[in-house]
């Protein structure tokens, strides 16, 4: 029933047309609020049709679809799913959902083009996602840093345009060298098809240099160490749902294109450089988890918190070569390759949900300073044991989904290398070490001044959407399964791929 | 044994958790508690059931629930593994958690967080059962930080105290410091075994101990003494070894009735059930058992000190399970698991006690802990004073006593044993007996005997506490007694069959039970034994100490200041993690983001690329004068350098 | 006889250029621009470019220049500060044009246009007609540059004038402004005290 | 007969005392504009020397253009120059940097 239809187009450009009419309707249009929830949850219920008709038996690509585009240069207006991308979009999708909810009430300055900006941004991060040509997926990759520089730009802190400009420079510098990588790709395979570039066969120095390339354009998005600097700041000047979206979307993009593009084209690059993204992915779990510790912003605490999880990302994307050297077992590779995706999704969901607990605070009390808060649970328990349950779930509790990603990819390293996962897994100590510290200067204690004491707990509204995070997020935490069995083929079709030399 | 047998106990404290913790408010405070105990009762009455089917029909049960999760190969499930040691465990953690159900009702009664604190100990009896239950480390590890999150909760449940909210965070991050040795562990364990399942892991250990890793290029590791020491690691953070030791004594800050359940009773066991649950992997590393032996060994001897010196009644009890703590660990290190798991049964039923009989004395004396603000209290609370006697003489292992059993059949094992580090270990836990009852009867004759040194609020008088804090303490001293007979199966006998794997060479119990003839002649044997005496003298000491010569230890404090001093700061632990990790990581954190992220990569790197434009542009704009005829000026020298191009 | 009238308006030419720059007051300098336009035409007329020639006198001293004198005399400029840097600048500006006139003259001198290497032309036939020449090119092969050209023209016009025009206040009505209007906006009527009466009673 | 260098280098003179005078009429806007008209009649004399000498009317079609671009010009900038007096008095160079960077 699903397949008949051109359901990827449609997850593309019912947000992206949504939006415009959204912003079409205008500022003082009481319909701006619902009009934009009702595309987003409409989006959400198609992806939700992606993954019902969704074969997971398969790597090849799924809803594909293919128009010419621009024929001068053959490109195509190609669109497909695999296991890896589909999960990210229905991620984007609920992630969208979310934001217009969190935005409903708080958002009182030019509505209208505020939620028009997340709706077509997710249009544009679906269709980032489910490109199968080389030049779409650019122009979407770049297209979808728009609506987040005036997002930031326009509804930010006080230091905003600092941090949008740091932003767009970062991310700008990244994708110039992901252009010309792309474009020497076409050269030699003589299409712009990401499925012939999985094809083409490349010399170690051609691999070498795409894969520099590649890891430049996606290292500045996952952010891995030492191009991260960019994040905090523009978390901090971010409004709420620019960081949900930020933390929860954005960053995947980085790991997703390393799935896509470094490890299937230069796989034997990745191999001779995995030593390179191993060193920085752990650099980034110890020394951010450090600098974590340190901070006095909450926002940007969380914001650390989060390079230090997607460190797990990267790191698990890497540590396969070393597990196919070490072969014990041989399902470590799976392990490490699901073990990022699983934390890239929970990571989705739990920096989301941080971000719309530090908004919530925010919202009442207009600030992030850690020490101005204190005892807040006396006033707000509700919020309270959401916040404490997201806060473990950060820390990597079992049976929340943080586990998930983090205790597989673990596992994995041990078998790639001791160390690796001795200093991955010190991000057990260092991660409960900063959140909860955190939660105890926050919300434990007594009453700290007068403006806790006036804190009014979460409405309905804010409950809802916290509800809805926790559920799934102990739902992955208990039974991850379904989110892994979609990508098993994809995955064993990855492995088949980068274990092949293309020398 | 069905699956659903097993669901209905792991579930049921669970779902009483949840009526209680999340619609406290709609149905009450009555209703919040009928349905936390109904969950817990029925998880006790099922447990006895299982173990029934167990002990006497002699099933035991090994199934999926369902599966976790695969990759590749590798299949992660959730299921139950249920044999004697299990089906022990079951009934020992639902019975405690019974009876401090009860407990709490009348403890908890004026609280606020009364429903809250309801769920929080229902959670916890579900998470501790899953421990139990887990037939795969996965699943183990989620039990292990599930009780780690409700420890949590708890230390912190009042959380406007600030020492509480202190504990709690210190509390999580020193287990997490074990967890983090336990994860490793595991993750080796799936490397070489290639599962995680117990029964596939247990059957591969022969193979994996002949393995060797190299962590440092050129040495070459025993894989198994690798594994087992991490997953030591994990235990000695649950289990407070030293030294992971330190958030134990801080964890008294949480309300009396926890700390007899999970501080005391149940969750810091959690490591000796682990250990003893991976005996078949544990047997193939004698290094592994030495490091166990040793650690138990300084934690029963150096934590018993400290219990001399504490006046916080809760505190004195909380050092004297880090001692028996102790015990059980040293019982492991020598292989004497089931005496280590026996001691820990024993131990839960009196401790259990001691900290209930504690509480009940909080009560009375309007929640004033300090023992020096106590005495007399026996012709007050007589029903607390009986109980708490017989759970201090279980304690020492007064013969006859369920402690005695357990505590004599650790040392006899540790005496036998021959691995290397075992003959300091008899030591202490020799001198251990002595300091034992020492500490225990100082507390017992403060409190219960001498003069009333406590406040009495202008003329209200202590009294003894209500029936739902005087029952438990009743039913709780009934197996402190009795629990001891069982000696004859559980250690000598073959009640634990497969469940615990021992080498014939380490064998310690088995010699013994070659002259086991019966619980008389042990306890008989018992009161010739230098343990018995050294108990004896102990009990007397503190007799003179206390109640003859009441100015005495405070002379004793005056002449070994330099003693009391190292004791008070409990041998500097506290001080030296505060400072070093706590202070330490803290100023990393301030140099790596000062100096790495903001000075280095962002005022370096990234602003100076910035200020090297602006730099590069200003120098630049000079020539963008907007003076017309500059740039007129410019365009003829080029036209003119043009033509000289051409002429030339 | 050609050569003699060539070195005539030549001469006249320069010098007439030479004015032009050197002169203070701008009326005279356009003046001189004039005559600069007039003996060119002279010169091109000796070029056999007839059309081009009358263009030359029509539109560029017809319209151009007189556009220039208007807004030279239309403008109330003080001359004084326009001055400055005259004198400074003048060994500067002459040496340049020396430089360049040096190289130009090497380029473009005798030695390689000279009448040995370019011949004199064959004097075109009778009845040869240069503006009907120039007609049968400009309308078939440059027709379309032609016509930009035309465009060009139209769009200067209207920017000259829209750059130009000053906002006036409009003089037109709005009827429907006065009709709207009502008696209480026009007039405010004020409730005094009587005051006379009280004087008349005092 | 007159060479064709001749005409050149009459172009080549008149050109290079345009040049002249923009150097020394650096601040008078208005001269600066005839200047650029003289430097552009020297560049139509060169063309229809060239035309004439190589018999190809192709180049009087261009200086037709030419003139046609400095009729518009000359009156957009003359336009220019009548607001910019009209807001700012004065037309010296020297204040007109308004853009600068």
């Amino acid at each position: 029933m699903f397949t008949d239809l051109p359901l990827l187009s449609l997850l593309i450009w019912l947000p992206v047309f949504g939006g415009i009419a959204v912003l079409v309707n205008g500022d003082n249009n009481p319909w701006a609020r619902p009009l934009a929830l009702l595309i987003s949850v409409a989006t959400l219920l198609l992806s939700i049709g992606l993954y019902i008709g969704f074969d997971n038996a398969t790597a090849q690509m799924q809803f594909t679809e293919q128009a010419s585009w621009i024929s001068a240069f053959d490109i195509n207006y190609s669109l497909g799913v695999d296991g890896f991308s589909m999960p990210l979009i229905i991620l984007t999708a609920f992630s969208t959902v979310i934001v217009v909810i969190a935005g409903w009430e708080v958002i009182q300055d030019r509505v209208s083009q505020y939620m028009a900006a997340f709706l077509i941004m997710a249009g544009l991060m679906i269709a980032v996602f489910s490109a199968l040509d080389a030049i779409l997926f650019y122009v979407f990759f770049e297209a979808m840093l728009i609506p987040l520089f005036l997002v930031i730009g326009i509804w930010g802190g006080p230091n905003r345009v600092y941090a949008t400009i740091k932003f767009f420079l970062y991310t700008l510098f990244g994708s110039v060298f992901l252009l010309l990588a792309l474009l020497y790709l076409h050269h030699v395979s003589g299409s712009f098809s990401i499925l012939d570039f999985h094809k083409v066969g490349l010399s170690m120095q051609e691999q070498i240099y795409l894969f520099l390339a590649f890891l430049i354009a996606f290292a500045v998005k996952v952010p891995m160490w030492p191009v991260h600097t960019w994040l905090p700041d523009a978390h901090v000047e971010a409004p709420t749902g620019g960081s949900v979206i930020l933390a929860a979307i954005t960053l995947k993009i980085g790991g997703y294109g390393f799935l896509r593009f470094a490890l299937p084209i230069t796989p034997d690059a990745s191999m001779a450089l995995d030593w390179l993204i191993i060193s920085l992915s752990l650099t980034a779990v110890v020394y951010i988890g450090f600098v974590a510790l340190v901070q006095s912003d909450l926002k940007k605490l969380i914001a650390y918190s989060s390079i230090a999880h997607m460190g797990f990302v990267t790191l698990g994307l890497f540590i396969v070569f070393r597990i196919f050297a070490n072969s014990a077992t041989g399902s470590g590779a799976e392990l490490a390759i699901e073990g990022a995706m699983v934390q890239m999704i929970s990571h989705g969901f739990i920096a989301a949900a941080m971000f719309l607990c530090v908004g919530v605070l925010y919202d009442r009390m207009h600030t992030r300073e850690i020490s101005a808060y204190g005892g807040v649970i006396n006033t707000m328990p509700k919020f309270a044991g959401f916040a404490v349950f997201f806060a473990m779930a950060n820390a990597g509790l079992p049976g929340t989904s943080g586990f998930v990603g983090e205790f597989m990819v673990i596992l994995a390293a041990f078998q790639a290398n001791f160390w690796f996962a001795f200093l991955a897994a010190t991000t057990l100590i260092l991660g409960a070490a900063y959140t909860l510290w955190m939660v105890k200067r926050v919300l434990f204690g007594d009453v700290a001044n007068d403006d806790v004491a006036k804190l009014t707990d979460i409405n309905r509204r804010e409950f809802l959407m916290l509800a809805v995070l926790a559920v799934i997020v102990l739902a992955i935490g208990i039974w991850p399964a379904p989110v892994t069995d979609v990508m098993h083929a994809t995955v064993e079709h990855l492995l088949t791929q980068i274990s092949q030399s293309k020398l | 044994m069905t699956e659903n047998l097993l669901l209905t106990i792991a579930f049921a404290p669970l779902v009483g958790s949840i009526i209680a913790g999340l619609f406290g408010k709609q149905v009450g405070k009555v209703w919040s508690h009928r349905a936390a105990i109904a969950g817990v009762a029925t998880a006790f009455v099922l447990s006895v059931w299982v173990l029934k089917l167990v002990a006497v029909d002699g099933q035991t049960y090994n199934e999926q629930v369902y599966q976790w999760l695969q990759a590749g190969s590798l299949s992660l499930e959730i299921g139950f593994m249920v044999d004697a040691l299990t089906a022990m465990m079951m009934v020992v953690v639902t019975f405690v958690s019974l009876m401090v159900h009860i407990y709490t009702i009348g403890y908890m009664q004026e609280d606020n967080g009364y429903a809250r604190f309801f769920s929080y100990i229902s959670l916890f009896t579900f998470a501790m059962l899953m421990l139990v239950m887990a037939n795969n480390f996965m699943q183990l590890f989620f039990g292990w930080e599930a009780v780690g999150l409700v420890s949590y909760l708890l230390i912190g449940f009042w959380y406007k105290k600030p020492t509480a909210i202190y504990a709690n965070l210190k509390a999580f991050l020193v287990n997490r410091v074990g967890d983090f040795g336990f994860l490793l562990g595991i993750s080796g364990v799936l490397m070489y075994a290639g599962s995680l399942d117990y029964v596939e892991v247990f059957a591969q250990a022969p193979a994996i101990s002949e393995k060797t890793i190299a962590i440092f290029s050129g040495h070459d590791w025993s894989v198994m003494s690798l594994i087992c020491i991490l997953l030591f690691i994990g235990a000695m953070g649950k289990s407070a070894q030293v030294p992971l030791h330190v958030w134990l004594p801080d964890s008294m800050e949480g309300p009396t009735p926890i700390s007899a359940l999970i501080h005391a009773a149940t969750m810091v066991t959690a490591g000796i059930f682990m250990v003893t649950r991976m005996s078949p992997l544990f047997e193939f590393s004698e290094t592994a058992l030495s490091f166990i032996l040793v650690i138990g060994a300084i934690t029963a001897l150096f934590m018993g000190f400290l219990g001399l010196i504490q006046n916080d009644i809760k505190r004195v009890i909380a050092y004297s399970t880090l001692s028996q703590l102790g015990y059980m660990t040293v019982a492991l290190g020598a292989s004497a698991y089931a005496a280590g798991v026996f001691h820990l049964m024993t131990h839960a039923f009196f401790k259990a006690l001691l900290f209930l009989g504690a509480g009940s004395v909080i009560i009375a004396m309007h929640h004033e802990q300090d023992i020096r603000k106590m005495g007399g209290l026996k012709k007050y609370m007589p029903i607390t004073y009986w109980t708490g006697l017989i759970g201090s003489l279980a304690l020492i292992g007064f013969p006859g006593l369920a402690g005695f059993f357990s505590k004599d059949s650790i040392i006899e094992a540790v005496h036998a044993s021959n691995l290397p580090g075992s003959g300091f270990a008899y030591f202490a836990v020799i001198v251990g007996v002595f300091i034992t009852a020492l500490y225990s009867f100082r507390l017992f004759f403060l409190v219960f005997h001498g003069k009333e040194r406590f406040d009495t609020h202008g003329g209200h008088l202590p009294h003894e506490s209500p029936a739902v804090v005087t029952v438990p303490l009743i039913l709780l001293a009934i197996p402190s007694v009795i629990a001891g007979y069982l000696i004859g199966s559980m250690v000598f006998g073959d009640f634990f069959g497969n469940a615990i794997i021992v080498h014939a060479d380490h064998d310690v119990l088995a010699h013994h039970a070659e002259s086991y003839h019966g619980v008389i002649g042990f306890v008989l044997h018992g009161l010739t034994a230098l343990p018995f005496w050294l108990a004896m003298a102990g009990v007397a000491t503190a007799y003179y100490l206390y109640l003859v010569k009441p100015e005495l230890p405070a002379k004793i404090q005056q002449r070994f200041q330099w003693l009391h001093r190292l004791l008070d700061n409990k041998y500097g632990f506290d001080d030296f993690n505060q400072i070093v990790f706590a202070g330490g990581s803290r100023k990393i954190g301030q140099l790596l983001w000062k100096v790495g992220d903001q000075t280095i990569i962002d005022g370096a790197v990234v602003n100076g690329t910035a200020k090297t434009v602006g730099l590069a542009s200003k120098l630049v704009r000079h020539v963008q004068s907007g003076y017309l005829y500059h740039y007129a000026f410019a365009m003829i020298i080029g036209l003119w350098l043009l033509l000289t191009y051409f002429v030339v | 006889m050609e050569q003699i009238v060539f070195y005539c308006f030549a001469s006249i030419l320069l010098f007439a250029g030479a004015m032009v720059v050197t002169v203070r007051n701008p009326v005279r300098a356009a003046l001189f621009l004039i005559l600069a336009f007039f003996t060119s035409a002279g010169i091109w007329l000796l070029l056999e470019a007839e059309f081009l020639a009358m263009t030359l006198v029509l539109v560029y001293v017809g319209a151009v220049m007189v556009l220039f004198l208007f807004v030279v005399m239309m403008l109330d400029i003080d001359l004084a500060p326009l001055e400055e840097g005259f004198a400074k600048y003048l060994p500067l500006g002459i040496f340049v044009a020396a430089l360049i006139t040096i190289e130009m003259i090497a380029v473009l001198g005798a030695s390689h246009f000279g009448l040995d290497i370019v011949s004199a032309p064959i004097p075109h036939p009778e009845g040869y007609s240069n503006t009907k020449e120039i007609g049968l090119l400009l309308y078939t092969v440059y027709v379309y540059p032609f016509e930009i050209a035309s465009v060009i023209l139209t769009v200067a016009i209207v920017a000259a004038i829209t750059l130009t025009l000053r906002e006036k206040k409009s003089k037109s009505q709005n009827i429907s402004e006065q009709i709207k209007v009502k008696a209480k906006d026009r007039v405010r009527i004020v409730k005094m005290e009587s005051v006379k009466k009280q004087e008349a009673e005092s | 007969m007159i060479a064709l260098s001749d005409f050149l280098i009459l172009g080549a003179l008149l050109f290079s005392l345009s040049v002249a005078g923009i150097f020394i009429n650096r601040k008078n806007i208005i001269i600066l504009l005839m200047c650029i008209e003289l430097m552009l009649l020297a560049v139509n004399l060169n063309f229809i020397a060239f035309s004439h000498y190589s018999g190809d009317i192709a180049g009087q079609v261009f200086v037709f253009f030419i003139l046609t671009v400095a009729a518009a010009e000359a009156a957009i900038g003359l336009a220019i120059l009548v607001v910019l007096f009209r807001n700012k008095h004065t037309i010296n160079v020297a204040e007109l940097n308004k853009l600068k960077g």
